[in-house]
């Protein structure tokens, strides 16, 4: 028991942490986009970004099993290239969880990169630094605190997710057993101890996360008064 | 003055921004407006990031823009050193990483180890912008914008961020560097002081369009048009109601002139400092002295024609006033008065319009706001 | 079939309003203090609020349904009042829906209020307006986008959720049985059909919500920036 | 001056303000003060809005603050009308709603309709503060904090917001105001020529102290402190560096004096429109012209004193000029020579490093900007 649920933790941890990398990559062409665009698509884009924060998982979830399965258009490239549909894989896993913690990369970004000094980034162009010179040193310094924040809560969010692995990955222990499943297969086996334990560790293990990013913020936004 | 010109038509929304000027080789053109007048939007486009509908840019003989060639240079193109209203600094970047951040790689060190000489900032090069005072700030932007020796110098309102006590400070710093410059530099400014002690060249900006231009003690003392005139801080404005043989009348009174008046002019101009006080009866009109108000080196007098048209006269601390509630002639010398034509497709309802609001509705006169 | 799907739809709606109802009326005076406090309490406060997003729903589920159940403090009130336990009833799942949308009612709040102009609110103090006055008239009216994001976001986010909902919950047809869960009962049951229609609704109704909250605030933002 | 006073104590972090003044029982007080002196803390102190750490508030004869006596009136209870910076106006309200907010329900009809017609809003009584232009925004912000009859006028730079166009003429509409107005009022500013023309007492706020405090025309020609004279714009300050038998010297020459120096004094002040313009070597001081200033009314002449030091003249428009680089002498008059002392626990090494600072170092002179 106590092996299974380190393996648990482990698989949890390699999906949360590939997701986000994935999604960073993703993400930040998105929220650059979202957050200087004046088109009239900006508005149905920032909705589609937006609907896992509201979408009820199992919703998500129906869908990326269809898209993903032996039938879907994904699940049939990939039972030709690989000889396997993505359901009830880890691959599909991070697709699915790519999907669901999508807002919480993109939002964070986006408020960031509105927030930053529009005439710092026209000064660097008038002084010669190309696009992405001025991406690297002007914009992704003053938006640190955005990318921390999309770090920081689409990792916890990756971790946290249930409905959406539940029916795209099934629950296989050792290969798409995540935490959040773990727990409630111990609930209906009505093992409340072993619940309680996993619990305990995922609730300590946000609050801390969300208190350094808070913590972070105001320190930031202090700094940036004072100065 | 030189080939190079700004020709350029730009439309945002309800606003449409239409400016044409010949530039010169060197020294300050100062393109002064009322604030939503688009004097920023000018300065942006010039520097090519807001884009123009059509139109032409040429600096130093080479084309920025020119849309019926299909020419449009990106910013980073157009040798351009730009100032902004709060200089904005990189602030994660130490002062030799600002200064230095136009300039190639092979040439930063010599060219931040000359500039930060030159800007008096040797010493601050690792510090950042946050630790530096509004003075310091404005001489690391100036540094920053000329490294990459540039084409032309674009300062957009440079003293506006800053306190007041700084700026007269801060202005004859850059009286100094521009007299020794040879970039051609534009300067949009709201201040007419700062123009007036900057500038070589200026352009008057109201409601997207030029409404005058020329060296700056031209405009200064013959703004043309009414509007002009306002943004210049002219305050004695003369509606002009009727002219006959060699005089022009208005409900203010009537004054003589050498010549005859012209049949577009709408209103007689004149500076407060060339007007003289004479005993009642003995001036070219009729007023009444409603206060006096002390600004230092000058005093200030608040007058009041015979249809309670505001008229101001400034004398020197040291003359005698004469004191408030008592008659005086105005003496208006014939070669001050300037005549002043509706500007730039003004109607004259609209001219009268704004003549009522001028004078007979806000600064009414004596004091209109009476709190019982 | 269709009327079973009824019932469950009415139910979720009713379940959302009365949700997103309670949360307003405890969400505002929190979000409140969190805008304007200046106290080291504010950092915990914050994470504790925001927990529920990056929490998983199975954790926060697994803590309600001890808190609830009739071992639970809640749980034991209840038998003692109205001699049952609160889980797998309405009431049980008001109290979980609450948790869980939190922080969609309390964080768009808490951005509006700390958004207003603190002057108007200063001059209302000085012109003798009591505290209450001020918030009706003069802060309310200016966070008024934020309510309104608040409401739509709440009440969408409570009609999605699932892992919360299911524990606590379970899955009682016209008891419990919510939307979100029916989906996954009919993807259990390989329904697809069923699954389908339910999914569709859910996925249109909360782009089009999406859309207007978007939308609304990129009409406001600009009206505020004309004006 | 009444019974009532500002004496307050409040710290914030770093900063300590520490205020004590006597209020007139009417008329207006202006303190002026660079950014971050304080005075827009000062006023929501007295406001209420931000509360301090000890010391008393009496305004008309009532307590708003006595910490010994534990009196700490909330903002709702101190009848104060205040104006912020940028007018703060309900923009959610119309122009009624916004000016009857202060007023009990059943005399808003009345109060709002007098006030209305007194400060000219008749007609815009439905807009929005939006659609407004500045002028009728500031009247609107009058009107709504005189509607409730305060006991105490605060205003918060209220000409800071407004284009510099209008500045003149709301300024002059302020001025009307306060000529009719009871209220005793307290003005904060940061521009001298707002504070001269509206205040009747000035109030010289620096690092959170009172640095001087006195009418208009006391404190403006005499600061009393080095400090104070730098906020009121004083530009010709000789460090001392010694003093013998009436006379004072320093590395710009000597001064003979009618009387003893003071031992105290640490700088001379004189206003640029005393100094007079004599042939070399006639005045009191040897100086180089290095450039002038066309302000209008006035020209100022830029000069540099033997060890550098800048030195500003200013003459009427029509009196002849030097030619720049030519040397003159000033005439200094002995009865325009300000002491100035240091300022409120100023030690003369800082004091002598402000010197430096002034007149050694950024406005060396000529000037030391020169772009190669």
């Amino acid at each position: 028991m106590a092996v299974d649920a380190w393996h648990t933790a482990v698989l949890t941890v390699q999906l949360a942490a590939v997701t986000v990398l994935l999604l960073l990559l993703v993400g930040t062409p998105l929220a650059w986009w979202l957050a200087t665009t004046r088109r009239r698509w900006k508005v149905p884009v920032e909705a589609v970004t937006a609907l896992p924060l509201v979408l009820p998982p199992t919703v998500l979830g129906f869908y990326l099993l269809l898209f993903l399965g032996p039938k879907g258009p994904a699940g049939e490239l990939s039972i030709r290239w690989f000889g396997s549909p993505l359901t009830f894989t880890f691959s599909g896993l991070v697709i699915a969880s790519c999907v669901y913690s999508l807002p919480f990369v993109v939002q964070p970004l986006q408020a960031a990169f509105e927030g930053i000094d529009k005439r710092a980034v026209e000064a660097a162009w008038s002084l010669g630094a190309s696009r992405v010179r001025t991406f690297v040193q002007v914009i992704v310094p003053q938006a640190r605190r955005g990318f921390v924040t999309a770090l920081v809560l689409g990792f916890a969010h990756t971790l946290g997710e249930f409905g959406v692995v539940l029916m795209v990955g099934g629950n296989i222990p050792g290969e798409t057993q995540v935490l959040s499943i773990a727990i409630y297969e111990r609930v209906e086996m009505l093992d409340y101890a072993g619940a309680h334990g996993l619990s305990l560790a995922l609730l300590l293990f946000s609050f801390l996360v969300l208190s350094l990013v808070y913590l972070t913020n105001r320190r930031w936004s202090m700094g940036a008064h004072g100065g | 003055m030189s080939d190079d010109r700004i020709d350029i038509t730009l439309r945002r929304r309800a606003f449409e921004l239409n400016v044409a000027i010949a530039l010169p080789a060197r020294g300050v053109v100062a393109l002064l407006g009322p604030s939503g007048s688009g004097k920023s939007t000018l300065l942006r486009a010039v520097a090519g990031i807001e884009s123009a509908a059509t139109g032409r840019i040429r600096v130093a003989d080479r084309d920025w823009l020119d849309t019926r060639s299909g020419i449009d240079l990106a910013p980073q193109k157009r040798r351009v050193g730009m100032v902004f209203q709060d200089y904005a600094l990189f602030e994660h970047m130490t002062v030799a990483a600002n200064v230095g951040f136009g300039v190639p790689r092979r040439r930063r060190a010599q060219v931040v180890a000359r500039l930060t000489e030159t800007f008096r900032l040797q010493g601050l090069a690792d510090r950042r912008p946050s630790q530096l005072s509004g003075g310091q700030r404005q001489r690391v932007a100036l540094a920053r914008a000329l490294a990459p020796d540039p084409d032309m110098l674009l300062l957009d309102e440079p003293l506006s961020a800053v306190d007041v006590h700084l700026r007269e400070r801060l202005r004859v710093e850059l009286q100094g560097l521009f007299q020794t410059l040879d970039t051609p530099t534009l300067l949009v400014s709201h201040d007419l002081e700062e123009a007036r002690q900057l500038a070589d060249y200026v352009g008057v900006l109201v409601d997207g369009r030029i409404q005058r231009y020329g060296t700056t003690r031209e405009v200064f003392d013959h703004p043309g048009t009414v509007a002009a005139a306002q943004v210049l801080g002219w305050r004695n404005l003369l509606p002009v109601r009727g002219w006959s043989n060699r005089a022009v009348t208005g409900s203010w009174g009537r004054i003589r002139l050498l010549h005859d008046a012209s049949l577009h002019t709408a209103m007689l101009g004149i500076r407060p400092e060339k007007v003289s006080i004479l005993p009642a009866g003995e001036g070219d009109l009729d007023a009444t002295v409603v206060r006096i108000a002390d600004k230092g080196a000058i005093h200030e007098v608040h007058c009041c024609l015979v249809d309670g048209t505001p008229f101001y006269v400034q004398r020197l601390w040291s003359d005698p006033l004469p004191r408030p509630g008592s008659p005086v002639g105005l003496g208006l010398p014939l070669q001050h008065l300037v005549p002043l034509v509706d500007g730039d497709g003004m109607v004259p309802t609209q001219l009268h319009r704004l003549g009522r609001t001028l004078f007979g509705g806000v600064q009414s006169c004596p004091s209109a706001v009476a709190v019982s």
